[in-house]
């Protein structure tokens, strides 16, 4: 099973890095806005040993908990397989 | 003391919007004999009054993206380009190292130190090669020790870049125990090979992540950088530089 | 007069729900209504709520911050005047310093809390227009060990904090050289983050926080306003409960990156002599910056909202105005100059606008799109906010010990525990994530008793030290927080440093309560009386309150940063042990047999070997304190010591062991002393006893250190001598001999931490 | 024009937050395995300035050059609207 997650500062959230690229891709001429820059874990699970329901659990748990600071950002979970 | 025409060789010192060690080379290098640093604005394109560039460490640009990712496209990134082209002395501190590697300047990248932590300490480290123009006053000094203070400090580069560097003697520094064995205690951030400063083909170009400005006033404790810096001067006096 | 009624979004009705709902009592409310000759609307509420937070007002320290010293012929700028003290310290030049307190929002996101912490405290520095130079931090979590929800929890805190201050101070480019960390219980759940700053300047450099010369354009220069953090100054005058979590918009996220260039580019303007008034925008954002600089140059400020940059569409005027967005600064400039400004901010790559003028009529005046939308007398929002007596409750005093009952432990297994403690152990674990060689000038690395650091620009040479001891403070908070003054200044002592200022962050629980109110001033008395004994002003400080958890109030923590002058690098003393052949000898009593506990009151001993917090804290007698700073000033002026390091938690054992342990690898060797058997060993090795240092004599001064300390009326003791070709501490007692090998106690002090954080 | 761009680091080359991510889960319970951490940079341009396949040609430029680092990343850009 492949497990995705995206991890975003949340809207509002000051995203010093974004305003940097930003300020960046100006030098390539290219005019953009909004930037926010986040992360992406990708990772593996071997299947079969607990059940779907209590793995789709735990992976929220530790992508809330572990993986993304809920203070200042979101994350969005995929599950694949 | 005589170098072309002038008294005194002249370092620039970039700044970039970021850098933090720009005034401690400054103070370094005006410290000693034989050079003379000067403070170069990012936004400036020429280098043409000067005789050796020095990119400072820092965190140019915040090291948003990666370290060195954006400082690679200031305006004065070309004149140091054309600069070590002509082969003329470029000395690369930490993250003016990484900048170096991001340009293409130097093989290879820089990455999070493998303990995902900031380490500022003093390390032991071997000098690998005494034949280069920043390098030929270590004579019978084999290991020194530097401070090093860097969050993205891990060497890296595919087998084979490392395979050549290693064949040509572009590891000109290595990380190692008081003793000078490499091994993977005296490694502070999980470098390939140990690697902690490194040479471009053409030997003109230098990358180290530990901070020679740092090891040249005695009150601090170590002097090792003083070495370097006077390797660089030595250099100007060289014929080999005169009619170059 | 009609206030902005015909604004866009409406704005709430101001309730009497609505004033509580804002912290403000309703005799608050009423005072606001005599001040404005009218009710405020929901936006003017909004600034009076964050201007008079205790943060912003200190309403409920003021009368008591008042018995600090704050004059003397060195004070340049006194303490509470502008953002920072400023105090001489020769030929010219003058250093800026402040401490500062990220408590609340380090327990709601360590990183960014502690981040955005040490940001202000360096916008605070160079507002003064100092260029900042160094870092402490002073940092209590609640403990660290076991595998508890809790002690898990405080790990989580403790690593994102220090990794906060390690991001924001690394990357703008200052040395973080010193500081403390304790863990204790009643920091569960509420930690504390105080950071300091140091920065130099030229006299003339001096730059003022206020709003002079009608007509003169106002600046607004850094990061956009966004929503987050608001009303902070709000926030950390509340306690923090369950709910707190939900005030999570109140964290701010910082940029130091930002910083650094807003940094560069305000001294830069300063230097340009363009600026007439600046001022940071940190707690209370814009308000707190107009409203202040208006009052202190006696004259209005008028802004339009409109102007300000944003990064968030719709904000509404309390929205702006309220924001705690970070990297922000306001700078008055003179008229006629606007163009050399602006290049200086272009040059830096900063956002910045031009949002208002200085006015004459004394009104802190805000519009939005033409229209008013605040209106108030500067001053008396800046100035005039309640002042209030509270009601201090009587403390108890502590029960003294006696002799009888400070059980013993084997000596060689105590000190083990004792440097094992996470609050004694070595905090390398922390200071390696700083960088503390940039600036090149630490001439003491972090591990001496107090940072030394040589300022290239000026070439003088300052130390700085902060200390408390909380245990102490809760006991006797009184005796606590002169301990804290005397254990500081012994530290700059300790490294060849006279003490030229304070600064101190009160630290302490709801002031509501009687007796932690009694606490507050208690400390208070006992910091000034101190400060005034040794005729050493108090230059500033910060007062966090309302530090509580679920669980009951902190230990009062009034940590005390003290920064001192070094006439020349050769007197400089580190805390190791540096020559194979020297004496040991200690100045001070071995035992206060004056003292009721021996010295075991509040002690390390007690509380680590038997979780016990109880007894008098020791005895401080300010004349001997005096006599050993005279003592150590003569000895370091004329380089009779090699090393100098003070007893404090832990006793005697405790600080031999560090001496030794923290000697440089090539000149490692043995150490032998032996004591007089004049009382059990447990009570000579580790009574905390003041006014102790050991130090480390080359064989030839001995005789004058001798001759000196019975001249100025010092107790020395020869203890014993370092042993060249050995590698163990012993101590002897009597016929009794206590041997440890180094390596034991080596993984003990060193790899305590590591291991606690690194599984 | 809505711009994703994720950046990857290159199999082979050494993902130490990886890895101490792998490390952290086993204290959540979860056993999983070939965890690799990347960027993901989100940011819009304006329509209509220039021509579409330009700006596409920009974008892998800006992706390659700037926004990933060839030596040790490979990026993936998707562009909605
Ligand atoms: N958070 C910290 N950051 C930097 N240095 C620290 C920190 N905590 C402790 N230190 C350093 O560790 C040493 C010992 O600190 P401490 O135990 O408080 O000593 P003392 O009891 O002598 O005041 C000092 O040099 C201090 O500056
Ligand atoms: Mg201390």
């Amino acid at each position: 099973m492949k497990v995705h997650v995206e991890v975003k500062p949340k809207s509002g959230v000051l995203d010093p890095q974004g305003n940097a690229v930003l300020e960046a891709m100006r030098h390539f001429g290219l005019e953009a806005r909004n930037c926010r820059v986040g992360k992406i874990i990708e990772f593996e699970i071997a299947d079969g040993t607990i059940r779907r329901e209590e793995i789709e659990n735990k992976l929220h748990e530790v992508s809330r908990d572990l993986l993304s600071n809920p203070v200042i950002e979101d994350y969005k979970l995929q599950i694949e397989g | 003391m005589q170098v072309g025409y002038r008294s005194i060789a002249r370092l620039a010192v970039v700044q970039f919007p970021g850098s933090n060690c720009d005034m401690d080379c400054v103070w370094a290098i005006n410290s000693l004999l034989g050079l003379k640093a000067k403070l170069v604005w990012h936004k400036e394109t020429k280098l043409s009054d000067f005789d050796g560039v020095v990119l400072p460490g820092g965190f140019s640009y915040g090291d948003y993206l990666r370290p060195g990712a954006i400082a690679r496209f200031s305006p004065i990134m070309d004149a140091v380009r054309d600069f070590a082209e002509e082969g003329k002395p470029v000395l690369g501190i930490c993250n003016g190292f990484q900048i170096l590697c991001e340009a293409g300047l130097l093989p290879g990248a820089l990455v999070r130190n493998r303990s995902l932590r900031f380490v500022c300490d003093r390390v032991w480290l071997k000098v690998e090669n005494k034949k280069t123009i920043f390098t030929s006053r270590f004579g019978e000094v084999d290991v020194i020790r530097l401070p090093i203070a860097h969050g993205d400090g891990c060497y890296y580069a595919d087998e084979a870049t490392l395979g050549q560097l290693e064949k040509e003697g572009r590891v000109v520094f290595r990380y190692v125990n008081r003793d000078g064995v490499a091994d993977v205690a005296s490694n502070p951030n999980g470098s390939c090979n140990n690697i902690a400063g490194i040479l471009n083909e053409k030997g003109n170009v230098l990358g180290l992540m530990p901070h020679p400005e740092r090891a040249v006033f005695e009150n601090l404790g170590l002097t090792y950088g003083r070495l370097i810096f006077n390797s660089i001067v030595d250099y100007f006096l060289s014929d080999e530089y005169r009619w170059s | 007069m009609e206030l902005g009624l015909e604004r866009e979004q409406k704005e709430p009705k101001v309730t009497p729900e609505v004033v509580t709902r804002h912290g403000l009592t309703l005799e608050e409310y009423e005072l606001i209504c005599k001040i404005l000759g009218r009710e405020p609307n929901f936006t003017e509420l909004g600034v009076f709520s964050v201007m008079w937070s205790e943060h912003c007002s200190y309403k409920n320290s003021k009368a008591e911050l008042r018995k600090f010293p704050t004059g003397g012929k060195h004070v340049l700028v006194r303490a509470g005047d502008e953002n920072a003290g400023v105090v001489d310290v020769g030929n010219g030049w003058a250093v800026a310093f402040k401490v500062e307190s990220h408590n609340h929002p380090s327990a709601v996101e360590p990183f960014q809390g502690a981040a955005t912490g040490v940001g202000g405290i360096i916008r605070d520095i160079f507002t003064m227009g100092a260029r900042p130079v160094f870092l402490l931090n002073s940092l209590r979590f609640g403990p660290i060990e076991g595998d508890s929800e809790v002690a898990r929890n405080n790990r989580r805190l403790f690593a994102g904090v220090v990794a906060g201050i390690s991001h924001y101070g690394n990357c703008i480019g200052l040395p973080t050289i010193g500081g403390e960390v304790y863990f204790d219980e009643s920091y569960n759940g509420n930690p504390l983050v105080n950071v300091f700053c140091l920065g130099i300047l030229r006299h003339e450099q001096i730059a003022k926080g206020a709003a002079k010369g009608e007509g003169n354009p106002v600046f607004y220069v850094g990061s956009e306003t966004g929503r987050d953090g608001l009303a902070g100054a709000a926030f950390a005058s509340r306690e923090l409960t369950e709910e707190s979590k939900q005030d999570r918009p109140a964290v701010q996220v910082g940029d130091p990156f930002r910083e650094k260039l807003l940094m560069e580019a305000c001294l830069e303007l300063l230097a340009s002599g363009c600026v007439a008034g600046i001022q940071d925008m940190g707690a209370a954002g814009l308000t707190c910056s107009t409203c202040e600089t208006a009052s202190r140059g006696n004259s209005g400020v008028e802004i339009e909202l409109a102007l300000v940059p944003q990064r968030e569409v719709g904000m509404t005027p309390y929205e702006i105005l309220l924001s705690e967005s970070q990297e922000r600064m306001l700078v008055i400039v003179h008229k006629g100059q606007e163009e050399k400004v602006k290049q200086i901010f272009e040059k830096w790559d900063l956002p910045y606008a031009q949002i208002g003028k200085v006015t004459s009529d004394g009104f802190m005046r805000v519009l939005q799109n033409g229209r008013t939308v605040v209106e108030i007398p500067a001053r008396a929002l800046a100035e005039d906010a309640p002042v209030y007596y509270r009601e201090a409750a009587k403390l108890r005093p502590p029960e003294p010990l006696g002799i009888e009952e400070i059980p013993e432990v084997e000596p060689h297994d105590a000190l083990l525990a004792l440097l094992s403690d996470p609050s004694i152990a070595s905090k390398q674990w922390v200071w390696r994530q700083y960088d503390h060689e940039i600036r090149i000038g630490s001439l003491l690395l972090p591990g001496s008793d107090a940072a030394v650091f040589l300022d290239r620009e000026s070439n003088i040479v300052l130390a700085a030290s902060s200390d408390c001891n909380s245990t102490y403070c809760r006991l006797d908070p009184r005796a606590g927080a002169r301990i804290a003054v005397a254990e500081s200044f012994r530290n700059l002592a300790c490294t060849g440093a006279v003490p030229i200022g304070v600064t101190d962050n009160l630290n302490f629980g709801n002031p509501y309560k009687p007796e932690n109110f009694a606490q507050l001033r208690e400390a208070i008395e006992g910091i000034a009386e101190v400060c005034e004994f040794f005729g050493v002003p108090v230059t500033g400080g910060n007062v966090s309150l309302y530090n509580e958890s679920p669980s009951g109030p902190i230990d009062p923590t009034p940590t005390i940063c003290s920064v001192g002058r070094i006439e020349s690098e050769f007197h400089i003393m580190p805390a190791y042990f540096s020559d194979p052949g020297d004496a040991i000898y200690l100045l001070g009593n071995i035992l206060d047999r004056k003292c009721p506990s021996h010295g075991f009151g509040g002690s390390h001993y007690l509380k680590r070997l038997f979780g016990q917090k109880r007894g008098t804290p020791p005895r401080l007698d300010l004349e001997a304190e005096r006599r050993l700073y005279l003592l150590l000033e003569e000895l370091a002026s004329i380089r009779c010591l090699n090393s100098a390091h003070d007893c404090s938690e832990g006793g005697l054992a405790v600080a031999l062991a560090e001496a030794w342990l923290l000697m440089p690898e090539e000149v490692r060797c043995g150490v032998h002393i032996s004591l007089p058997d004049i009382a059990p060993p447990h009570i000579l090795l580790f009574n905390e006893g003041q006014t102790r240092v050991i130090v480390s004599v080359p064989k030839d001064k001995e005789k004058y250190v001798l001759f000196k300390a019975e001249e100025i009326g010092v107790p020395a003791l020869k203890l014993g001598h370092l042993l060249p070709e050995d590698d163990h501490l012993s101590i002897s007692i009597g016929s009794r001999i206590w041997k440890w090998k180094r390596q034991e106690l080596q993984s003990a002090y060193f790899d305590t931490i590591p291991n606690l954080m690194e599984r």
